[in-house]
């Protein structure tokens, strides 16, 4: 057991696969030399020098693109995004080639790439530089897309992104960079692609991920002294999603809320809302309650930026209502 | 015949008959297959109405694969069935591909504008104008590190000069020193707009300059031409040189099958159309010596060729239904859920 | 009354608005002298001039880029996108800048500008030119989205699009363009941000948008042959949404399917079934059914393609099973 | 003082004293915010963990902004304040923006990165590298069309020349022979990677060029020679003939805020920091007869400004929470339902 934040497990991450397997090498803005906007590639261009460790241009299309082609030919790449804000300019390059390339080239061959990038509030970034995007992933068949809550899962997730064939978006969260917990890395966590139930209780089930599992942890907590008892699942991988674990929690419990930082319409709590309702109907007391970010884009005002999206009270109080 | 491509290395391009008569062939495979395609429509059998073909180009295409070697790498664009024939692709697949049949390059999901082969480094035809660019700079990240003097070589049109992200590309090459070619066939046209409506540098090759890279233009009506400047770009690039070369050529025909011009005079088009690359080449054949008729029996054997291909393509079935959710990911994940079992899922509810 | 197409109805809103307003200005790939790729924009080159028609090169991210310049600039441009699968290109364009502006500068200043593209199955246009990407617009918020299922609305949407003082996306659908009905132009047609309700019925509620309408309106057809009596209502706007009218038919009927083209998860169709699930609960006899594109690419196989996204017989076989 | 630079008309620069003291005002204004606006920092009363500083690249600023007038518009990068001041920008609303006021320019909202204000023909900062770029090509549209010769000019830093839509707009300015200046200013840096780690082809104007733009490089230490550079390729624009600029400085300071630069050495820091436009300044109008007391009364009169900008911002609130659903739309329109209203809707069942 150590004590590690979110930030050394992920460089943990890439440290291990690096000397593991020599494909692999990372390619972004600032990735090198620098160490990354957020410190997590820090001192691995030291260790694996710059053939490894790509600084790139400022080119965000072309970086994608480049570790598309280069996964295609033999390498695996970890591109990276400095802020998941800026996938919307690379999202021809995610979307119409690294997510069907597969496909339309008739299964010959695959786009194993992994994207990191980081998005969420909690510095007081502004418009372009807090939001939460996932959403645009999970609606573009072929990528996969993992949101790591934990230390652990921050090192496990983007272990387990690096040996799928597929190309995997891996979004860290800004705020946890800093989060430190007791961890044993060789330990086994869920498998890739499940579910992890946080805490379990008998009055609602909150399904969330990434830096939401930690609010609604805190919140049911401040549930437990009231009396009310929550289940908190934390998907880990929006895509694969892991249903089986959110159903067979529904059923037992009844009740369920889902919790997202992105914008609430159109967005991923509308995605599980849906899917719990659909296929769970006939165990829900109540309808499924969404927890989302405001259909509104975050101000850099610090006041105006954490009461965009959902604050542990918020989550406490619905739950509250929900479940009375 | 399909392999002279690939057998090609990069020694000095020898101006003899009978290299001539090679790259005189490949292009009339090109032309006929272009040709020939239109039928898969005539006859019902194309998949897909955005069909574009290369016809005038078809010294880009031989010349600059005529310097490609095994192991290098290619991306192009939607107007990619010369370039990929010129690197060896079999006909009978490429026209099954194109009639979204199951014995297609692709088994009917890419069509004409996603094509690929890995086996013969071709990554990808693409829709997406300049979406296939930036996919070379990773394979030429790739062959750098293997050290063997691969070379891949992004192929365009004019139109993607005006895509921001072949800067980008352009601009990595450079920086990182890579066996990178990014080859311009400029047709004149996008779509209906020509050029001088599209851009106002016209020189195009300034631009890759300007990046650092080793920029040329080269004339497309004599093929030995486009090689002798592919084969110098060319061996920069193996040598960690990025290259760019621009082929001026002439879009014989319509963007697509159903653009029939109008935004272009005849007068214009008869004038382009004069720079044939393919007639060229014959031309240059008969006056060092080669009989008409033997050149005659040539063509008539590629006819066959793209004759037989069509044939292959019709008599071709469609993809299995089932096939559908197939290669969204890797061959050991699990399949996409149809839509139809979640829904029965949904109503199974007692 | 005229019978007029689609594509017609199109241009003519676009020619009334031009000729009204010279700050409206049409601005994209071959929009002038070809005429549009799908001919929507032939003749108007004639009519206006090439500085009201911009043939522009191919650049899509400064396509719309230019058009926000412009609007800001007091213009009112008319951006063309060919294909709604070029989107991703502009992403950052459309959702960090266009859709971010009055909000960033404190309400100083809109971007009154429309973008005009179209999407959709039908042509075998492969994996890159037949999707439906409109979720990532309706996961936007500052982006005004309308998509038009009729010639009226193809008319009065756009002309409502452009008297917008945000940026409206505006979605043809690829196979309506041919569409030809009897219209007054002239006549009122429910407002900008209203639903209209084009059938009606008692035993379900399909709630759709654009092409699915037509398919709907045909399952209904067949629906009603079997003694089944759908209503059908056509969003027309999916921002603003009209849920109101949503809301009132499936209280009053308790049973909803809602269909979109675009691929089922976290589209647009997630976000009617989570949003019906949510207000509707307790009038729901049934969970909503969800019937939407697979999770998969578009195929060129013209077998492939037409079994990817909905069509009438499994709407209609669905209501069947729905209502059974 | 805030006006000169608006008044600023487009005539030859005249090189005398007084001129260069304008010159010489602006930039110290510039040098003097930039110094204190760390300090709302210290105060805890900064919104935003990012900040940028223009401390070294005064000149740009002030050189290109006083060949501006009336009517321009501009977009700039994250490291704008400069620009904007030097443009006319009242101090206290910056501050209180970058503090994230609702007395600032965009009520709090913006911060730093999102500052603007449509008066001053400021179409906005931009935090995403490159993004502000397209902009000036509609506006220069708008320009063109009113035919008052408007300009309008891109702000952005070298990192901005790795984009590709910076060449996007590029080629369509010079297709369309719009009014339109791009201003590259090069800083030497992007956040830790100089540009020869960034780019190959070091002759940035050479790109412009290739697409058809007047394309210049001016050392930034000389403001009156960034003026005059400027002047140039602003006349240009004026008449249709859409220019760039590269003005050579250094970024004093780090990235933002909590960067020390660990990536270059303290030498070649204090090499970089010898190009200082202000103090460069300075001394020539010591040179030719000002007193230097007469220079630090100036000074002094600009600190106090720029204190009286940072009391302001400390004393101004926070925006209304309110205020968060505000401006979404158009004053017309609806607000956005809140999250909490919505669910209230979905748990008020009886
Ligand atoms: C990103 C993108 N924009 C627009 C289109 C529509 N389109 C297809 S081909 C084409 C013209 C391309 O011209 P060029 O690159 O010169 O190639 P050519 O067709 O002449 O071979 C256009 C605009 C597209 N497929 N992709
Ligand atoms: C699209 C995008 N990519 C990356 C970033 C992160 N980033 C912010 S500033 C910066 C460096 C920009 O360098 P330059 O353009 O030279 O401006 P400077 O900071 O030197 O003024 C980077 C990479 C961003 N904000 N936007
Ligand atoms: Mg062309
Ligand atoms: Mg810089």
């Amino acid at each position: 057991m150590v004590q590690m934040t979110y930030r050394d497990a992920l460089r943990q991450a890439l440290r291990d696969a690096m000397t593991e397997d020599d494909r692999v090498l990372v390619i972004g803005e600032e990735v090198g030399r620098y160490g990354g906007a957020y410190g997590v590639t820090k001192g691995l261009i030291e260790e694996f020098g710059p053939d490894r460790l790509l600084d790139t241009p400022i080119s965000e299309p072309a970086i994608v693109g480049a570790a598309v082609g280069a996964a295609m030919a033999g390498l695996k790449p970890v591109a990276e995004l400095m802020y998941v804000d800026f996938i919307g300019m690379t999202m021809d390059q995610l979307g119409n080639q690294a997510a069907k390339i597969r496909y339309m080239f008739g299964g010959q061959i695959g786009v194993p790439m992994v994207l990191r990038t980081q998005g969420g509030t909690g510095r007081s970034a502004g418009a372009q530089h807090s939001q939460s995007l996932e959403a645009y992933v999970l609606h573009t068949p072929g990528l996969r897309l993992a949101m790591p809550a934990t230390v652990a899962d921050a090192y496990h997730l983007l272990r387990g992104a690096l040996r799928q064939p597929d190309p995997v978006v891996f979004i860290e969260h800004k705020a946890l960079y800093t989060l430190k917990e007791e961890v044993d890395l060789s330990s086994p966590v869920p498998d890739w692609g499940k579910a992890a139930i946080r805490r379990r209780g008998d009055d609602l089930v909150i399904v969330t991920y990434s830096r939401q599992v930690h609010n609604a942890l805190k919140a049911a907590q401040d549930l437990s002294e009231r009396g009310i008892e929550a289940t908190v699942i934390d998907l880990r991988t929006l895509n694969p999603l892991d249903f089986d674990t959110v159903r067979t929690e529904v059923e037992r419990v009844g009740r369920a809320m889902v919790v997202s930082e992105g914008v609430m319409t159109a967005g991923v709590a509308a995605e599980l809302s849906a899917r719990i309702h659909e296929e769970c109907f006939d165990f829900l007391h109540d309808p499924v309650v969404r927890v989302a970010g405001e259909d509104i884009p975050i101000s850099v005002s610090v006041a105006l930026e954490a009461a965009s999206v959902p604050t542990p009270a918020l989550l406490r109080e619905t739950a509250e209502r929900l479940v009375a | 015949m399909t392999q002279t491509a690939l057998r090609a290395t990069s020694g000095p391009a020898p101006r003899h008959n009978s290299d001539l008569r090679e790259l005189y062939t490949q292009m009339r495979r090109v032309r006929t297959f272009e040709e020939r395609v239109g039928e898969l429509f005539v006859r019902g059998q194309s998949a897909g109405s955005m069909l574009h073909l290369s016809i005038g180009e078809e010294s880009a295409a031989v010349g600059v694969c005529a310097t490609m070697r095994q192991g290098d790498t290619f991306t192009t664009h939607h107007r990619g069935h010369g370039i990929f024939l010129a690197r060896g692709a079999d006909p009978n697949r490429m026209m099954a591909e194109i009639g979204g049949k199951e014995t297609g390059y692709c088994h009917g999901k890419g069509g004409s504008m996603h094509i690929a082969d890995m086996g013969l480094g071709h990554l990808g035809a693409n829709a997406i104008v300049g979406g296939g660019i930036p996919a070379v700079v990773g394979a030429g990240l790739a062959s750098k590190r293997a050290g063997k003097g691969d070379v891949s070589v992004a192929f365009f049109g004019d139109g993607a000069m005006q895509q921001g992200i072949l800067y980008e590309s352009m601009n990595m090459a450079a920086l990182w020193d890579l066996p990178v070619l990014f080859v311009c066939i400029n047709n004149q046209y996008g779509m209906g707009t020509h050029i001088d409506q599209a851009t106002k540098g016209r020189e195009l090759h300034l631009r890759a300059r300007a990046f650092g890279l080793q920029g040329e233009t080269v004339d497309g009506l004599d093929v030995t031409e486009v090689r002798e400047a592919a084969q110098e770009v060319m061996d920069g690039a193996r040598t960690g040189q990025p290259g760019f070369l621009a082929v001026e050529c002439y879009r014989f025909f319509g963007h697509a099958r159903m653009d029939k011009s109008p935004y272009r005079k005849d007068e214009d088009e008869a004038l382009g159309r004069q720079k044939d690359p393919v007639l060229h080449a014959r031309a240059a054949l008969i006056e060092s010596g080669t009989e008409a008729g033997d050149l005659d029996a040539l063509d008539r054997g590629i006819e066959a060729e793209m004759d037989q291909a069509i044939d292959f393509a019709v008599a071709s079935g469609e993809p299995p239904l089932a096939s559908m959710f197939r290669d969204v990911y890797g061959p050991d994940e699990p399949e996409p859920e149809p839509v139809r079992t979640r829904i029965d899922r949904v109503l199974a509810r007692e």
